[in-house]
């Protein structure tokens, strides 16, 4: 018989255990030239990924301000992902560029004031990368599974 | 560090030549051995002027008051100061031709218990990189010191050792656990009254209405609580990453002192070393590293 | 009064007597005072750099220290292998501080590298610094009716990142010198091959290829001589030259002088001094053009279509 | 209160499989805007858009979710039934459950419920942001700018106004043609250049929708898509086109000679010349660097020849100015200098030529009579080399790419050397034969039988003299052993180059260019003749080297691509583009400096009600403005929005998950 | 009222406080980041009953949030639901230690606005369940004008036990109310009485006290002057280098603005009532973009007058009590005491 000792705790706030039967919400916010079209053709193709993501579409992954990300993770989302075109294939020539600066920096600045860094994740997935989109979502679902719930600086009284 | 000579001759010779309608520098409060910013708007109030080691407050704030707008002003500058100054210029906030700018070789301010403040220790521009005149003995031009302490020389050695340190606190902190980092900040959240003037006493915080205030959503974080303290600071420092020059005038406006510099600190670190950027303000024009890109640009962070 | 520093290398204290002993005369004549670098060393030749990089260049870097301490700014080279392996040791010690303070601090005892000495062919020198126009008032016996092959060899002019010296494909530096003794130099395609180098040991055959290619070319062109700035061109040319004679069934007969060497002879100094007798093909022949000068044959038409740059009104 | 109508398809067993859609339909209906929910078999069939349609007018709906597959795939379908009800179509949002939520959890039929639920629940939270959007329509002029009058230019120029679109052809030399003109025939069907080329030339010159401006160039381009407005410096020629007759007895009386650049300096022409006996427009120009009279005031003499008195030596640059709404680069290419190959004697050896020189040489009108001759003396050559690859795919010396004509080309020129001289014998040194293209393969097979050249695969590392021979030493690598070739003539196949103006046009036009100075296309792929700027687009050797059914492929691209910008009075455009909120700019111009399209300018305002004093903010240019977002997410004062993407649409769904 | 004096020393004061927070849900001065705030304390060791006036915020926020839920809902199809909120943490019986007479007095001075035309029952509720023991200062810090205001400090009876150090190390504590006096009578255990003898101590203590002030200011000259110069220029010098920052009116312990807000995930959502300050630009700020302070003297005027004239006209009473935070928190150390002083010459 398994023992009890393998219960899901939050990895910023050990003290919170996370309830029973525990999913995961993930905010996904794709560009719509690469990204998106991409997680289309994951499902053209039936490739069968952890139903944990809620995906958002923006033009290019230079609309995503920060911003979102903070408040993603203040309201619903356990995790976020974003993704956008491949260096070089923006759709609109450079802003994967820019936004890739500002992904850095809010990484590295939330994981520094205590999220764990997995809970912010980013990827370059084309149109044509439909199996590495399901893989992204995969890594990324079972990362935050692994870190369990989300507790910091959660809005309160909101749950579902 | 005791320029107040030299700044009420200045700023006489401003006022007599016409050259000034005002002149913004720190004058002595009725009541303790603090000072306060002075906006003097005749010679008549020119003795009241000083400059030492107390003169902490950064003065580009004003630019932004309504007092100076529209005005010739005659600014008074540190190292720190110029800097966000220079941002000021290049971000369209002031037209330079209506400055007279009074440069400071800076030795460093104290902060109230009389100790140097730690920005002054770790400081990489003591003097001001913007002046059209400087004072001070430091025996060099802005553009000198710039060249001597700027960043690019020591992003082309590379190898060598670096002239930038990371701030103590940051480092610090980061060699910390994520738990214990997450019960730090959690306490920093916590405390924090969600009183803005954080951002009322930075010299780069002009917008006209504050994003954390607009209302654009049902998610108004306008609530005093730990999360809509995070929401706040952490937009406003992701709105300073690249700009911030650490003149610690959030600090020193903070009733509850929080280490606010912790989190422009940290970014500025992630930028310098990721980037290869400048450090804020030290060149006119250069806006800071989330308004422009490299193809070199670490990607390794990205699946 | 031009003062220099002399770097002799191992050659002209053996096989290339005649080059080092006409350089002295000629330079002393041009007004060129020649301090012989004191205690030089080995510049490691061929054979240090395929063994170690460390050794390659800290032999040569002893010789610079060993240069900055005397006061001339320019040491000059005659041989062309020493004067390859000092430029390009200087050149990355100069583009490379970090490596030259580590090779300097581990091997070098002399001193600190400092890069003030700059390095030159003994070729480079005359021309640049000497000056041809120098050359041409030292004349006293021209060499006119003389036919010479300019021969550089393929490192007086390479790389040209590093030498920065003349065309690395086409020099015609030395061709110019000649021209100021009165000779003629012919136009001659071969300036820069490889003579077999110090194949002229181990692979005798390769040697007699290559050399018999540039001799026959040099014939070829007309030229009654091959003039060379180089110690194993010179004697791969000369010393071979019965054995490829013999392996082709032709017979060249063409002396290879060192351009120091006809310097001398321009300048009216005694024959004996030029030890001519060191020679293996006998040189006599060759100088026996100077005076006989051809008429000048009639300008040829220019080609029709030539392209022409400048406009002309008829 | 918003008044939201969700609309779930079955997808037939696409979403029904899996999704439990009355579930859902039952979900949706909690939400608090909801007020009408309904699933149906296929939603984008036409009854299935009728259930929209009708309940659009039964429930007074504010705004519409369709709850079915990708966006990407029937938005527009939908939009269109929404259009169809009298709604404005930008109200609808799409939860896309088929590609991201049936299709994919097919093995877990109540996660993918919920999924569903929850994008149908954001989708509803976005489409309360909805506002009403109309397409932006851009008032166009119809007039195009090509600039560059090659075959790339004369096809843009004569496509675009054969569908009666003016076009103004801007050419830097006295006459169009190009580098086509100065070609003899043309791979691989050996036409001849000229024969195909000038009755295009004299179309461009009759053409009654075609302005030509031959020895003229591009001053400045001010404007956007639509609405440009650009100054054309007009050289002065010198000659007063509208009474000149083109006789000609100038040019034959000129004294002064200059070397030839239509036949590459091989021989002269005068300083009052008509570039070749069929420009266009075929009216002599005084070249005035040579001209005698206009630099030293003597001479006269074509003056004083010319009956009809067109000669006017005081004639002055002049601009013009035309307002125009897209523009045409064919800027073409140019040739490498060979001169950095010193070991072939390039510039010692008089018989090295380049191959347009022996282009010209061989071509009929060419300054040999068509004839092949060694510069140096003059005699026909027997043994011709060829090397291909000079400069092309040589870091060390010249440029990394392949300029994709030389082999063609050469293998043109040994065909053309065999024609012209029965007995001669070429030699071709290559790295590759690169023949991919209609016929062309076979075309370099069959000319290998019919010349019987030897191909030497190998590069030549030494060329030198051996009497009036030129010996070419190279490397035969599919044996091994270097070979020498005794040569009469070698013809070197240099690479094609972008024109070493093209930076500076580039720079003038706004757009962007690669560091070999070609000019940059929108995307590699998918929109090869777009610049990143609206309205400006590339055809010919401009973007990157290519033959001539290449270039005039690209041309005509090109010109559909004007027709379509022109098909209408006002250009259509999505209206998802930013928009400025004036009382939160604070006029940093961050914006300014991310737009990718330089869509964003500042302007005035005042600083409150009623005040005279002016602030500066930012702009956005609505016909410029491509809808990436990026000026959004940097303005920290949230003064800019992008239509559709607005911050509360996706901070709603961020907060309804 | 029977006034009994107790007298003690530090050891038995410590214990008394020991006492006190053991039994007591008890609030305290707890240091962070060099500031004291009012928190919850459960050991005496955590807090310090004597922070300095100056490095401490005041104790309103015990009685009005910072930030309040005043309402939770739930929007679907079928309507809005008004859900109860959760109890409010600060509406129990509690004990507040170490807190200043003059913050004391600020909950006096808000009583008025709380029981005028809206009773607000939270309030009431909070202040009824409150005991609240205060020590007397000793002296006066640099900012403080207390003294200067229109109450009595020796005689305050806005707190109910006072503590006041006496010579020789001895401490009396004196119950000021008579919720006070009971509350104390399960603490007398370890506590002497001072049979009367204390009454010249404290006395004296209280004139050395009054004493040590540097700043003092005629309360109701200012009153006066101030409402009759609404247009002087004399505003926009004294608020020339105020930077809007509203850091005063969140330390202050009797500005009472707040503002209104909406927080909404998913379907449910929290009403809050959060802090404001009339130096915010947008304070006055319309929903039609019209702004009647739109200049910073103009806010700076509302808050002068505010303070001296308006809230004494209505309620009878200075909206100031003379602690100095305002001062102290400054980022560029404007005094208001210097301003309603320099604006009424």
């Amino acid at each position: 018989m398994e023992t009890v000792t393998n219960q899901l705790v939050s990895i910023e706030k050990p003290e919170i255990v996370a309830p029973p039967n525990w999913e995961p919400v993930i905010m996904g916010i794709l560009c719509n030239w690469c990204s998106y079209a991409g997680s289309d053709l994951t499902g053209t193709s039936r490739i069968q990924y952890p139903p944990n993501i809620r995906i958002i579409r923006v033009p290019c992954s230079s609309r995503v301000d920060p911003w979102f990300l903070i408040k993603s993770l203040q309201t619903t989302a356990d995790g976020v992902l974003v993704s956008g075109c491949h260096p070089g294939d923006c759709h609109y020539i450079s802003g994967n560029y820019y936004a890739r600066r500002r992904f850095l920096v809010t990484k590295k600045l939330l994981n520094f004031i205590g999220y764990h860094e997995n809970r912010i994740q980013f990827s370059w997935v084309s149109a044509a990368e439909g199996p590495k989109f399901a893989k992204v979502v995969a890594k990324v679902t079972e990362d935050i599974k692994k870190l369990g719930p989300l507790h910091l600086y959660k809005k309160e009284n909101f749950e579902k | 560090m005791d320029y107040t000579k030299q700044i009420q001759e200045i700023a006489a010779k401003l006022f007599a030549e016409d050259k000034i309608d005002a002149f913004v520098g720190y004058r002595m409060t009725g009541f303790d051995k603090n000072q306060v910013p002075a906006i003097i708007t005749g010679a008549d109030d020119v003795s009241k002027l000083v400059f030492n080691d107390k003169s902490v407050f950064n003065l580009s704030n004003y630019l932004k008051h309504e007092h100076t707008r529209n005005k010739r002003v005659g600014l008074v500058v540190k190292g720190c100061d110029s800097r966000s100054l220079n941002l000021l210029l290049t971000e369209s906030q002031v037209k330079r031709e209506k400055l007279y700018v009074v440069g400071i070789a800076c030795d460093g301010v104290v902060d109230d218990e009389g100790k140097k403040m730690q920005n002054c220790v770790e400081c990489m521009f003591p003097d001001a990189v913007v002046a059209d005149e400087m004072v001070g003995n430091h025996g060099r031009s802005g553009s000198e010191t710039l060249i001597q302490t700027g960043s690019e020389t020591l992003i082309q050695t590379g190898s060598e050792t670096p002239i930038y340190k990371i701030n103590a606190d940051v480092l610090d902190l980061g060699s910390k656990d994520l738990v214990q980092r997450r019960e730090y900040f959690e306490e920093v959240f916590e405390n924090c009254i969600r009183c803005n003037a954080c951002r009322h006493s930075c010299p780069l915080c002009y917008c006209a209405k504050c994003c954390i205030d607009q209302e654009t959503s049902t998610l108004y974080n306008g609530a005093n609580t730990t999360s809509s303290a995070f929401h706040a600071l952490m937009t406003w420092s992701l709105h300073l990453a690249g700009r911030c020059v650490d003149c610690r005038n959030c600090e020193k406006a903070c009733p509850s002192h929080l280490p606010l510099h912790l989190l422009h600190k940290q970014n500025e670190q992630v930028i310098y070393e990721n980037f290869q950027e400048h450090l804020a303000g030290v060149h006119e024009g250069d806006r800071g590293a989330f308004y422009k890109y490299s193809m070199k640009d670490p990607d390794d962070f990205i699946m | 009064m031009k003062k220099l520093t002399y770097f002799p290398g191992c050659s002209a204290h053996g096989t290339s007597e005649e080059f080092d002993k006409t350089v002295k005369m000629v330079m002393k004549s041009l007004d060129v005072e020649m301090e012989e670098l004191p205690d030089w060393n080995c510049c490691g030749a061929t054979s240090a750099h395929t063994m170690s990089e460390t050794l390659a260049y800290a032999l040569p870097l002893r010789n610079l220290v060993l240069a900055e301490k005397l006061d001339n700014k320019t040491m000059a080279i005659p041989c062309a292998s020493c004067y390859q392996r000092l430029k390009v040791t200087k050149h990355h010690m100069d583009a490379d501080p970090a490596l030259a303070k580590k090779i300097n601090t581990t091997v070098v005892e002399e001193g600190t590298y400092q890069g003030k000495v700059d390095v030159k062919s003994m070729l480079q020198y005359c021309y640049e610094d000497v000056g041809l126009e120098a050359i041409k008032a030292k004349v006293t016996k021209s060499l006119a009716g003389m036919k010479l092959a300019c021969y550089y060899g393929c490192l007086l002019t390479r790389p040209k990142n590093i030498t920065n010296f003349d065309s690395p494909e086409y020099p015609v530096s030395m061709d110019q010198i000649v021209e100021a003794l009165g000779a003629k130099a012919t136009e001659f395609d071969y300036k820069t091959e490889c003579c077999g180098a110090s194949f002229s040991i181990s692979n005798t055959e390769v040697v007699i290829n290559l050399s018999g290619q540039i001799l026959e070319m040099a014939k070829e062109s007309g030229a009654h001589a091959i003039v060379v700035a180089c110690p194993l061109c010179q004697s791969n040319l000369d010393m071979r030259q019965p054995d490829i004679e013999k392996h082709t069934g032709k017979k060249l007969d063409i002396p290879i002088f060192y351009f120091t060497q006809l310097m001398a002879l321009a300048f009216g100094m005694p024959e004996k001094d030029m030890m001519f007798n060191k020679h293996i093909v006998p040189v006599e022949g060759a100088l026996a053009n100077i005076g006989k000068i051809e008429p000048e044959p009639e300008k040829i038409k220019k080609p029709k279509k030539a392209v022409e740059a400048e406009s002309e009104v008829e | 209160m918003a008044r939201v109508g969700v609309f779930v398809c079955f997808c037939g067993a696409n979403i029904a499989d899996y999704v439990d859609v009355p579930q859902v339909v039952e979900e949706a209906k909690r939400i608090r805007d909801v007020r009408f929910a309904i699933d149906y078999k296929y939603m984008c069939s036409d009854p299935g858009q009728q259930q929209i349609r009708d309940a659009i007018a039964q429930h007074r709906l504010t705004s519409i979710v369709v709850a079915a597959c990708s966006p990407r795939m029937h938005e527009k379908t939908f939009r269109k039934a929404l259009s169809d009800a009298g709604m404005n179509p930008y109200l609808l949002e799409v939860a896309n459950i088929r590609e991201h939520s049936s299709w994919v959890h097919q093995k877990d039929k109540k996660a993918a419920t919920e999924k569903a639920c929850d994008l149908i629940r954001m989708a509803v939270a976005k489409s309360i942001a909805n506002e009403q959007l109309h397409e932006i329509s851009v008032p166009v002029t119809k007039r195009a700018l090509v600039i560059g009058g090659g075959i790339a230019g004369i096809q843009a120029a004569l496509d675009i106004a054969d569908a009666r679109i003016p076009v103004v052809l801007v050419e830097k030399s006295p006459s169009i043609g190009g580098k086509m003109a100065q070609l003899d025939e043309t791979f691989p069907t050996l036409d001849c250049s000229q024969c195909i080329l000038t009755p295009k030339m004299v179309d461009v010159a009759s053409h009654p929708y075609i302005e030509l401006i031959p020895y003229a160039e591009v001053l400045e381009l001010q404007g956007f898509v639509g609405n440009y407005k650009v100054k054309i410096k007009k050289k002065a020629s010198y000659v007063n086109f509208k009474t000149c007759t083109g006789c000609g007895a100038c040019w034959q009386k000129c004294p002064v000679k200059v070397p030839n650049e239509y036949n590459m300096g091989i021989d002269k022409r005068k300083a009052i010349y008509t570039p070749f006996p069929q420009a266009v427009p075929n009216k002599p120009v005084i070249d005035a660097e040579h001209c005698t009279m206009l630099l030293k005031g003597k001479c006269g003499i074509c003056a004083k020849v010319c009956l009809p008195g067109a000669i006017d030596y005081k004639m002055e640059d002049e601009i013009i100015e035309r307002e125009i709404g897209a523009v045409v680069v064919a800027t073409g290419y140019d040739m490498w200098d060979p001169k950095p190959y010193e070991e072939y004697g390039v510039g010692r050896f008089k018989d090295i030529i380049t191959s347009l020189e022996f282009e010209r040489m061989v071509s009929a009108n060419g300054p040999t009579n068509g004839l092949p001759l060694r510069p140096s003396d003059g005699k026909v050559p027997k043994n011709v080399v060829f090397i291909k690859c000079i400069g092309s795919r040589d870091e060390a010396k010249g440029i990394e790419y392949c300029s994709k004509i030389c082999c063609m080309y050469t293998t043109k020129h040994t065909i053309l050397l065999h024609h012209k001289v029965h007995d001669s014998h070429a030699y071709v040194f290559y790295m590759d034969i690169r023949a991919a293209g209609k016929g062309y393969e076979e075309f370099v097979k069959k000319a290998q039988v019919d010349t019987g050249a030897t191909y030497l695969r190998g590069r030549v590392s030494k060329i030198y003299k051996k009497g009036d021979k030129l010996m070419v030493r190279g490397e035969d690598a599919q044996i091994g052993q270097v070979v020498e070739v005794e040569a009469d003539l070698v013809v070197l196949a240099t690479a094609v180059i972008a024109p070493k103006d093209n930076p500076d046009l580039a720079r003038l036009l706004g757009i962007s260019y690669d560091k070999y100075g070609y000019l940059s296309e929108a995307h590699p792929k998918l929109r090869p003749v777009e610049t990143a700027k609206a309205g400006i687009f590339l055809a010919g050797c401009t973007q990157a080297p290519k033959d001539i059914p290449e270039t005039v492929a690209q041309a005509s691209a090109c010109a559909a691509k004007v027709c379509g910008l022109f098909a209408g009075d006002t250009m259509k455009k999505d209206p998802m583009v930013s928009t400025i909120n004036n009382e939160y700019c604070s006029g940093c111009q961050n914006c300014v400096t991310v737009c990718p399209y330089g869509a964003i300018v500042t302007d005035e305002v005042p600083m409150g009600h009623g005040s005279k004093e002016l602030r500066t903010v930012a702009k956005i240019n609505e016909g410029v403005c491509q809808g990436c977002g990026s000026c959004v997410a940097i303005c920290r004062s949230m003064a800019i929005n992008l239509a559709g993407f607005t911050d509360p649409q996706l901070i709603n769904e961020i907060v309804s998950i | 009222m029977s006034v009994e004096i107790f007298v003690t020393d530090k050891a038995g004061l410590q214990k008394f406080y020991e006492a006190v927070i053991a039994k007591n849900e008890t609030y305290a001065p707890v240091e962070k980041f060099g500031k004291y705030d009012f928190k919850r304390v459960t050991s005496l060791s955590t807090c310090n009953p004597d922070s300095p006036i100056a490095k401490t915020m005041s104790a309103k926020p015990l009685f009005f949030p910072r930030s309040a839920k005043i309402m939770k809902y739930t929007a679907t199809s079928a309507g809005t639901d008004v859900m109860e909120t959760d109890e409010d943490p600060l509406a129990g019986k509690r004990v507040i230690i170490g807190m200043k007479h003059c913050d004391a007095r600020s909950l006096q001075v808000l009583d008025k606005v709380y029981n005028w035309d809206f009773i607000d029952t939270d309030y009431q509720k909070r202040r009824q369940n409150t005991i609240i023991i205060s020590t007397r200062c000793d002296k006066a810090e640099i900012h403080c004008f207390c003294t200067s205001l229109d109450y009595d400090v020796e005689n305050l009876d806005a707190l109910d036990i006072l503590i006041v150090n006496g010579k020789d190390e001895k401490i009396y504590i004196n119950a000021r109310t008579e919720k006070g006096g009971s509350f104390l009578k399960e603490y007398i255990a370890g506590l002497t009485s001072a049979n009367g003898a204390a009454d010249g101590e404290l006395k004296q203590q209280y004139n050395a006290f009054a004493a040590s002030f540097r700043l003092k200011m005629n309360y109701k000259e200012v009153n006066e002057k101030l409402a009759k110069i609404f247009d002087t220029p004399e505003f926009e010098n004294v608020s020339a280098n105020c930077v809007s920052c509203n850091t005063c009116a969140f330390v202050c312990p009797t500005c009472h603005c707040f503002k209104i807000s909406d927080e909404k995930v998913r379907d449910t959502g929290v009403r809050y009532k959060s802090y404001d300050s009339c130096n915010n630009g947008y304070f006055t700020l319309m929903a039609g973009g019209h702004n009647p302070r739109p200049a910073k003297y103009r806010r700076w005027r509302q808050r002068a007058m505010h303070k001296f004239v308006y809230y004494k006209e209505r309620f009878g009473e200075n909206l100031c009590v003379g602690c100095g935070k305002c001062t102290t928190s400054c980022p560029v150390n404007i005094s208001i005491f210097e301003v309603v002083n320099q604006v009424a010459q």
